[in-house]
Parts: structure tokens; C-alpha cells; sequence
């Protein structure tokens, strides 16, 4: 640390010895300076950090307010806008919804009981960087999400977009991003029903890895992420926390910010994190004992942000606070700093909310499963979140500001000027093929052109058959699971998004990728009832990116709103773009339909029999 | 020609769910004292004489390793 | 009631499926699923076992390699060695071989690439316990999914194999005439390289059988590409009502 | 305290894709001069000094390696 201030050695169990900067110690020197910056802090938030605390924060303090207000777990660019959303949803769209936007994932009733739960997420960047990696912990962190509702996961689909198919760039990240989705969803056993494939030059250095994942769940086991009933204990339960996937925090421990020699002085951790689908297979089925058992108040699945967002949303929404023994946290390496273990994202862990008496039942489950389980803290009355480490307190901060009340931004929103060219020019002058022979080349090089070829190579990559409740997966147009063996009534899934429509009139071109998914769950012979979306665009920092952000949401909005079905939850990935260029606008959207007797389903295509009538509805 | 082995690790802080697997079986299996493990890659390849170090290390750094999250090491063996 | 007892490992899948399946064979109540669980050195009683496909331990080292070792193998390999009728299953037939109630072993598909395809199967030998249902020289389709299912031996295991008439099923696979296309459309090609395209064996007895296929994945045709997969339950139903 | 390295290779006779596929791929990526290019497995393991040559035999050979189709070499390195 430098500016000639003091900070405490504690020797950590033996290993090596660990800088910690305590609430005291923060406290006695606000002079002291903290990377903010490097940590993606603007200087109005880091004073705003100042401001609600009455100090300048702790280094473990600063870790959670950095990474729980970025863009990406703060919605701050987004947020004004999402807001939408609800102003549209009228009682009657909600009267089947359970759980909507602001739960880890949106909730329907299905009827006889069954409630259904989905959710879309990006992994994009990462899947960038190490596609195969990337793409397993997305479906990963996607399951996750499914399970912390309380619901067995029981399907998966896939969104992909990447550049051109024939670019050497493509040649590495399509191949990986497949086998990393298949690897870690055949691991655990989650048939993909369906997906899409898109090339594009506008996504060559910035691939859209999406994932969906459906859940299944009696409609009384709904277990909602709160942290409630003081002296209840907090578990944290999965897998080790380690290094990896620590990204921008490691400046605080980097080698400028720890002049002083005995620092831990980390260079460069890398920031990609490296899935384990068979440790999240048995925590599911572990999961799934305990709620069966009884044993869960809360729970919250560890994402993005890892321990600093579970503990943060937890506490935030339960009705008192949490305290946690950081030091209590299970670790795969040496001389971690409180913030490196608040915000580490290693992969497969859980933290639950147990009552005392349950704590060893809840024990006792997790050792059948061989889950290292550990209690790391308890439901307390303070109204905040305190974390202490080795008998420090080093993070005491009132949980909402970290989780819910972080910055909020009215970013300019300006049509770009360059929007009437591009939709003055339409298709008519391009030339049209008349001649049979013309005709004939332009249909053959339409069926072989990568947009349009089959996806076998894709989909013969994933399992469709596990489990044995699939009804229609590829080449259906939407892919349909059995949820009741008895009854067998089933759901209906389709993602659809042409980012071409929208790049051309975002708020229509939204509205054909809602229609398109609505039509291919219908025309399953399921019945729309919800529907999930990731808004993959560029940067909000470019007004005409706001501004086909907003006339996406708009437009999806208004046409649920015409449809009657409500949007129960989704996900927003900005700053997709390459240099300055942003990506072609996909807001992809998934519908979620009902089918009360899955024999009833209408299988794609026709010519089955001989003598059947062909019938064209619509204009 | 000339025999060279290129071994291909995990970095140490990254996760090893595979050299985890083994660690934990072998007690079960009765095998005690073994602290750790962890498992990576090998590859024993065959080159020309014409191959020299440099392009070695490149061979391992841009393609048999992925920098982002292994190491690796290049050695010639007597063939 | 026959009772045929379904293994759960850490990282199995289609146990849910092997279970489904048995109770369909066993409609009239004939034939009931008993769950048994890895670490229990216990085969709770059952009449035949399966071992049933996913992935065990993760696959970590070697498709099998861990799960050989569970407490409840040792059960199998005791009863299996007593006759006791054994199914293997795509993860079960990788975990019968490496535990050696089956030769050979099982590598990564030639394509390096997992595979999961609608696979047509040719019975060759229906003396088994769990494929006297079929004629010899049917043709079934089932759903093939695995990583590791390239089935490999040494020639003389092979050649004993083939003149004991144990290969059990084979891939179908068309290698067209030039200029012609391959007579069936689904899996016409060699799916992972099999030598002799080998899907699935037997051992001495017909007693213990291993395949990479999943005929538990074809039992109805709402979920499956057939039910020609049921004929594998109804056989082990009525081997063990025979005996 | 021993680090003890296993490498594990598909036995000769037995056909390595993967293996034959980075072999196929170098001239691809301009990398000429490799004839022939095998892949396996590399563990290490840290031992306790307990643990004898014969232990460790028999832990690569039971265990990390399956004789039917693959070889193995121990080997104590300095730690
Ligand atoms: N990435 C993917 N993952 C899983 N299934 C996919 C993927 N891409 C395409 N599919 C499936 O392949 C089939 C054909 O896809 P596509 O050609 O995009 O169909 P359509 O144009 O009719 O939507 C569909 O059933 C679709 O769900």
C-alpha cells in the first residue's frame, strides 16, 4: 500500500501472508488512494461509494461495488429502459406468471400443478477468448440460475452467431463454442433442443454465445433467492473458490497498488474460468435432494460477481442482514485476499440459507453427493452486510447499495442520421433471376449457403435424447420436452431473432423475431404463455445503439402486450462490438408454450401420407 | 530427424477437474500418499532436422496449448 | 415380480431412462426397476443388473475408469461371474470393459467429435439373455450418443470374438459402390470407427451384454426414433422367468 | 515429498485421431517438418515419500492407464 499508511499482516493459516485492509483501517486513512478507475469505476461513483458508507470503502468493499455495478450485473445503461417491460404488463398477462423480471429466472404455471421456469444468458465475451471453456460455463451459469428457482433443469438450447463461416477466425471459435456446449450439457444430461446458427460479418470478433435453460418444478417447491429469519445460517456449497475468472480485481492486488514488498503483487490472473459439468451434476442432484427434503429457506446460485453478488442479493432480499466468515470459505489456492474470494468466479457453487436445526440434515445430503459443504455465516438483524475476516471486519456496507440501488444512467438516445440511407436502400434494385436456369443456381446456392444449410454438424454434437422426455428437437422449429409422464403434458421453446430486420427498423424488426418464435411454438399445437429474451447489442456509450436498444424493448413490449403473453425475465449484453463497429442488433427472443397432452404435437413437415391437403394461411 | 515431447499442463490457479477426479479416487482405490495430481496433456512428435526451437515453441504456444489457461514445455528426447 | 436393478453413479444420466424402460417391458407388473446406488455393496436382491449410460465420475480419466472400482462393482463382477444377467449400456458397456466382464475397450469416436444420431443396428447374435426377441439379422433403429464409443481390441480378441459369434450388434454401415448413394439415410457411414464395426458384444455365457447404442432410448416413438429398443427388457424378462 | 511425472500413450498399433488430427493441421497453419505427431496423457503427481517405485507401478498400471490399449513410464523428478 502506498501513501506510507499501515496495514495489518494476518497470516493465513500457515500460507502466505495477506494484506487486509479492515473497515478500521479504511476508516483511519481516507486519504489513501484506491485503483477505482482500473476496476471500471467512474470518479462520481466511487464518490458515491464514499458517500453511503461515510469512508472511503475497504480494498474487499471496492471489489463488490466494482463488479456489482458494472454494466453487467448492475443494468445501469439498461435499466430505464427495461423498465418498459413491466409498465406493459398488464394483470391479466401476469395471472400464470409466479416469478418475473428481478428473480434469477422468470416462473409460469403450466397447469395440474407444474410450473416451468427459463431464462436465456450471454456468454459471449468469454466464449471469445476460450471458446470451449467460455460456452461450457455458459451453459453452466445458465443452469445454475434454472436451479436456484427451485426447478430440475430438464433442457437447453443454444443462440450462436459468429462471423463469416469460411474466416480462420471462425474456424476456431465455432468448433470450440459446439463442443464446449455439448461437453458440458451432455455432462449433465440436459437434452439441447434447439438453438440457432447465424453467420454474419458484424459478429467476426464478437460471437453471441446465448444459452437457454428450461426448468421443471411442482409449483409449491418455488424457492426465491432471500436471506430471511435471523440466526438462520448461510452455506456455501459446490465447488472450491479459486483464482480464476478473478478478471479486473487482481489490480488490487497488482504489484502498484502493493508497493510494499511482502504483497502478494499478482500479475495477471487470467480471467477465464474452466468448467467442471460433472461437479454440477451432482450439485443439481444434490440441490434437488435438499429442496426435496425441506432443507432450503433461500438460495442463490454464484455467477458473475460470485460470493459478492450471492451474499449481496441474498441479504438484500431478505428483511435483515448477513454476516460471513470469509475466512470460513473453502479455497483451491494460497494467499487469497478477501476481494480476490468475493469475487472470484470459479464455477458450481451454491450458497443456501438453512435453518440451524436443519444445518446438519442439510450437511448429511451434501456428503451422500460428496458436495463440500461449509457453513460460512447466519441471518443477523443489523440491516447490513458485514464480512469479517480472520476477526476483522472488512466489509460492513448496507446490502442494497451493493445489489439493487447501484448507478443509473440516462445514456443518450439518438436515431442515427445514416438510418434513412440505409433504409431507403431496399432489395428492388437488386437484380432478380427469371430465366429456370437462373432460378435453379440462385435456389442451389441459397440451400448451400451457411445460413441456410443443414445444422447436423451442430446439433449431432449434442445430446437430444437424455432423459427421455424429448418430443421435437432438430430439425423442428420448436423443440418440445414431456414434463408430466402421466399426463403428458409437455412445453414448447423457440428462440428466434434476424438481426438484419432489426439493424433496418429495431422496433419491427423486434417484433418479427417475437412473432417468428410465437409462430413456431404454435404451430407445435402448443399455447404461447411467456417469453424470455437477451438483448445482445453494441455500446450504450453510442446513442444510436441506445437507440436501437430502446425501440427493441419497445417494440418487444408492445408486441407482447398484443399477443397477451408477458416477458418474464431475459438478459442484456452490451459493448458487443468490434473496434467501433457494433454488431448487427439481436435481440433474441424465446417463447415458452404448453401442450397438454405432448402425443397431440404437430411434427414438422408434411408428405407423411398420400392425399394430404395443403393449406396456406395468412397473406 | 529428432523425437520431441511436448508436455501441456493447467496453469496452477486454474481448475483441474480432471487431476481432482484421479486425487480423489485413489484412496478409495487404497492408494494412500498421494497429495495431489494434476493432468495434462502429452505429445511425442517426430521432426526434421529442419525444425528448430523457435518454431518449436511455436507450434506449442500457438496451437498444442492454449496459452489462456495452460502452460507448456517443449523438450528434444534421444530418438 | 422380476426385479431388475438400475446402478446410479455419480454423473449418471440415463438411469431415469434404463428404469422408464424397464417398466415398460414390465407393463403387467411383471418387471420391476430397483435403484441401486454406487457406494452400497449391496445388489438389494435383484435378478439382472444394467448399468446404464452418462457419465461417470465425469469420464475424467477414461470413460469407466473410476466407476470400476465403486463398492457396488465388485457386487456385479461377483453375481455376473455367477450368471447373474448384465447389461452395459454406452457408459456401462465403457465401465464392463474396464472392470474386464467384457474385452476390448472403448476410445474417442474417430471424428473426435461427440456424436448423437438415429443409428440403425444389425442383430447378429439373438442366443443372448437380452436380445432373444429379436430375429437374427434384424435390423433395429436406436439413438447412438457418446464421445468415447470407437471399440477396439486386439485381433486375436477380435477373431475369438467373431468365431464364438459374440459380436452381438454391428453398426449398419453402406460403403457405396462408387457413383451410388448408400441404400439407408440415417447413419450410414461408420459413426466412431469401430473396428469391425462393432456396437455392442457378449461375453462367453450370452449372459453379460455391452453395447455403445441406447436401445432404452427406444421405446416409444413419441420419444425415441422407434421402440425397437423394448426387445432388449422383453428378452431379459423372459430369460429370467425361463430360468 | 516426491514429484512423480506418468505420461500415458495410445499403444502403437492402436489408430490416434487426435493425434493424426493435429498432425494434419500443422501444414495448415504453415508449420512443415512434422512427420508423424502422437497425444496422450501426462499426469504429475505429488508423493509422499512412503510411496515406493512399486506403488506407483501399479497405480499407472491399474489406474491412470488401461494396458489394453495404452503404455505408460513412470518417472521421480526433482522436486
Ligand atoms: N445451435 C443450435 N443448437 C441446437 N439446435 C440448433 C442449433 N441451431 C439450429 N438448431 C436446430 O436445427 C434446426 C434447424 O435450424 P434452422 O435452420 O435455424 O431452422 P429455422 O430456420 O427453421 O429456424 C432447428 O430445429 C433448430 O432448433
Amino acid at each position: 500500500m502506498t501513501g506510507g499508511s499501515k496495514t495489518k499482516t494476518i497470516d493465513n493459516d500457515g500460507a502466505a501472508a495477506v494484506l487486509v485492509d479492515s473497515v478500521e483501517h479504511a476508516a483511519a486513512t481516507p486519504e489513501h488512494p484506491q485503483p477505482y478507475r482500473e476496476l471500471g469505476l467512474k470518479d462520481d461513483e466511487y464518490a458515491r461509494i464514499r458517500e453511503i458508507l461515510g469512508r472511503r470503502p475497504t480494498d474487499a468493499e471496492l471489489a463488490m461495488y466494482s463488479v456489482m455495478w458494472s454494466e453487467h450485473c448492475s443494468y445501469k445503461s439498461s435499466k430505464v429502459h427495461l423498465r418498459y417491460f413491466g409498465e406493459t404488463t398488464t394483470d391479466e398477462m401476469k395471472a400464470k406468471m409466479l416469478a418475473g423480471i428481478g428473480e434469477n429466472a422468470g416462473v409460469v404455471d403450466i397447469g395440474d400443478g407444474w410450473a416451468v421456469t427459463f431464462k436465456v444468458e450471454s456468454h459471449n465475451h468469454p466464449s471469445y477468448v476460450e471458446p470451449y471453456q467460455g460456452a461450457a460455463t455458459g451453459v453452466g451459469g445458465i443452469v445454475r440460475d434454472i436451479l436456484a428457482m427451485g426447478a430440475r433443469p430438464v433442457a437447453v438450447m443454444d443462440p450462436l452467431r459468429f462471423g463469416p463461416a469460411d474466416a480462420p477466425d471462425t474456424r476456431r471459435v465455432l468448433p470450440g463454442v459446439v463442443a464446449g456446449i455439448g461437453g458440458y450439457g451432455n455432462c449433465l444430461g440436459l437434452p439441447n433442443i434447439g438453438g440457432e446458427v447465424v453467420f454474419d460479418a458484424s459478429y467476426a470478433g464478437n460471437p453471441l454465445v446465448n444459452a437457454l435453460c428450461v426448468g421443471s418444478m411442482r409449483v409449491e417447491d418455488l424457492h426465491l433467492a432471500h436471506a430471511s429469519g435471523t440466526g438462520n445460517k448461510v452455506i456455501l456449497f459446490g465447488a472450491r473458490t479459486g483464482l480464476d475468472g478473478i478478471g479486473g480485481v487482481s489490480v488490487l492486488a497488482s504489484d502498484t497498488f502493493s508497493g510494499d514488498e511482502s504483497g502478494t503483487g499478482r500479475k495477471k490472473l487470467p480471467s477465464v474460468q474452466v468448467g467442471d459439468p460433472f461437479t454440477e451434476k451432482v450439485l443439481i442432484e444434490c440441490c434437488l435432494e435438499l429442496f426435496r427434503s425441506g432443507l432450503v429457506v433461500g438460495i442463490q446460485d454464484l455467477g458473475g460477481a460470485g460470493l459478492s453478488c450471492a451474499t449481496s442479493e441474498l441479504a438484500s432480499a431478505g428483511d435483515g442482514g448477513m454476516r460471513v466468515e470469509l475466512d470460513r470459505v473453502p479455497l483451491r489456492a494460497e494467499g487469497m485476499t478477501p476481494a480476490e474470494i468475493l469475487s472470484s468466479e470459479s464455477q458450481e457453487r451454491m450458497c443456501a440459507v438453512v435453518r440451524p436445526e436443519d444445518v446438519d440434515a442439510f450437511l448429511r445430503v451434501c456428503a451422500k453427493w460428496d458436495v463440500t459443504a461449509t457453513v460460512i455465516g447466519e441471518v443477523t438483524d443489523t440491516g447490513r452486510l458485514e464480512i469479517t475476516w480472520h476477526g476483522e471486519t472488512v466489509v460492513d456496507v448496507p446490502p442494497r447499495t451493493v445489489a439493487h440501488e447501484g448507478p443509473v444512467y440516462e445514456r443518450p438516445v439518438e436515431r442515427p442520421a445514416s438510418q434513412d440511407a440505409l433504409v431507403a436502400d431496399t432489395p428492388d434494385r437488386l437484380a432478380r433471376p427469371s430465366a429456370p436456369a437462373e432460378l435453379r443456381e440462385t435456389l442451389l446456392r441459397m440451400i448451400a449457403s451457411p445460413n441456410l444449410c443443414s445444422r447436423r454438424w451442430v446439433t449431432d454434437q449434442y445430446d437430444r435424447y437424455v432423459r427421455g422426455n424429448t418430443v421435437l428437437a432438430q430439425p423442428a422449429d420448436s423443440g418440445m420436452v414431456r414434463i408430466d409422464e402421466e399426463t403428458g403434458r409437455g412445453v414448447a421453446v423457440s428462440t428466434d431473432c434476424n438481426g438484419r430486420y432489426v439493424r433496418l427498423d429495431p422496433y419491427t424488426g423486434t417484433q418479427l423475431a417475437l412473432a417468428e418464435a410465437y409462430r413456431n411454438v404454435a404451430v407445435t399445437g402448443a399455447t404461447p404463455l411467456a417469453v424470455t429474451n437477451c438483448l445482445n447489442f453494441g455500446s450504450p456509450e453510442d446513442p444510436g445503439v441506445m437507440w436501437q436498444f430502446e425501440q427493441a424493448v419497445r417494440g418487444l413490449a408492445d408486441g407482447c402486450r398484443e399477443l397477451g403473453i408477458p416477458v418474464t425475465g431475459g438478459n442484456v449484453s452490451f459493448y458487443n462490438q468490434t473496434g467501433d463497429t457494433a454488431i448487427l442488433p439481436t435481440p433474441v427472443v424465446g417463447v415458452l408454450g404448453v401442450i397438454d397432452d405432448v402425443r397431440r404435437r404437430i411434427p414438422t413437415g408434411f408428405g407423411a401420407e398420400a392425399g394430404e391437403t395443403l393449406l396456406l394461411l395468412g397473406e | 530427424m529428432a523425437r520431441v515431447v511436448v508436455d501441456v499442463m493447467p496453469k496452477q490457479e486454474i481448475l483441474d477437474p480432471q487431476g481432482q477426479a484421479v486425487a480423489n479416487a485413489l484412496p478409495r482405490l487404497g492408494f494412500d500418499g498421494v497429495t495431489s495430481v494434476r493432468q495434462g496433456k502429452h505429445f511425442e512428435l517426430e521432426v526434421d532436422d529442419s525444425v528448430d526451437d523457435a518454431t518449436l515453441a511455436k507450434i506449442a504456444e500457438t496451437f498444442l496449448a492454449n496459452p489462456v489457461i495452460e502452460d507448456w514445455v517443449v523438450r528434444r528426447v534421444d530418438a | 415380480m422380476t426385479r431388475i436393478g438400475v446402478i446410479t453413479f455419480p454423473g449418471t444420466l440415463d438411469d431415469v431412462d434404463a428404469a422408464r424402460a424397464v417398466r415398460h417391458a414390465g407393463r403387467d407388473g411383471a418387471a420391476e426397476a430397483v435403484p441401486l446406488w454406487h457406494a452400497d455393496a449391496d445388489l438389494r436382491g435383484v435378478d439382472a443388473v444394467i448399468v446404464p449410460g452418462g457419465f461417470s465420475y465425469g469420464d475424467y480419466l477414461r470413460a469407466g475408469a473410476i466407476a470400476r472400482f465403486a463398492p457396488v462393482m465388485g457386487e456385479v463382477v461377483r453375481a455376473a461371474r455367477q450368471g447373474m444377467p448384465v447389461l452395459g449400456i454406452c457408459n456401462g458397456f465403457q465401465i464392463l470393459c474396464e472392470s474386464g466382464l467384457l474385452p476390448g475397450a472403448l476410445l474417442r469416436n474417430a471424428g473426435l467429435h461427440f456424436v448423437c444420431r438415429d443409428q440403425w443396428l444389425r442383430v447378429e447374435n439373438n442366443e443372448t439373455a437380452w436380445t432373444s426377441r429379436y430375429e437374427r439379422g434384424a435390423e433395429i433403429l436406436v439413438p447412438l450418443k457418446n464421445m468415447e464409443g470407437r471399440y477396439v481390441a486386439d485381433a486375436a480378441t477380435l477373431d475369438e470374438l467373431e468365431g464364438e459369434g459374440r459380436v452381438v450388434f454391428r453398426y449398419v454401415v453402406d460403403e457405396p459402390e462408387p457413383g451410388q448413394a448408400p441404400k439407408r439415410h440415417l447413419g450410414a457411414d461408420s459413426p466412431n470407427g469401430a473396428l469391425r464395426h462393432i456396437a455392442g458384444i457378449t461375453d462367453p455365457t450370452g449372459r453379460i451384454v455391452g453395447l455403445m447404442p441406447h436401445p432404452e432410448h427406444a421405446i416409444d416413438a413419441l420419444t425415441g426414433p422407434s421402440d425397437d429398443g423394448l426387445g432388449m427388457f422383453l428378452s431379459v424378462l423372459d430369460a429370467l422367468v425361463a430360468a
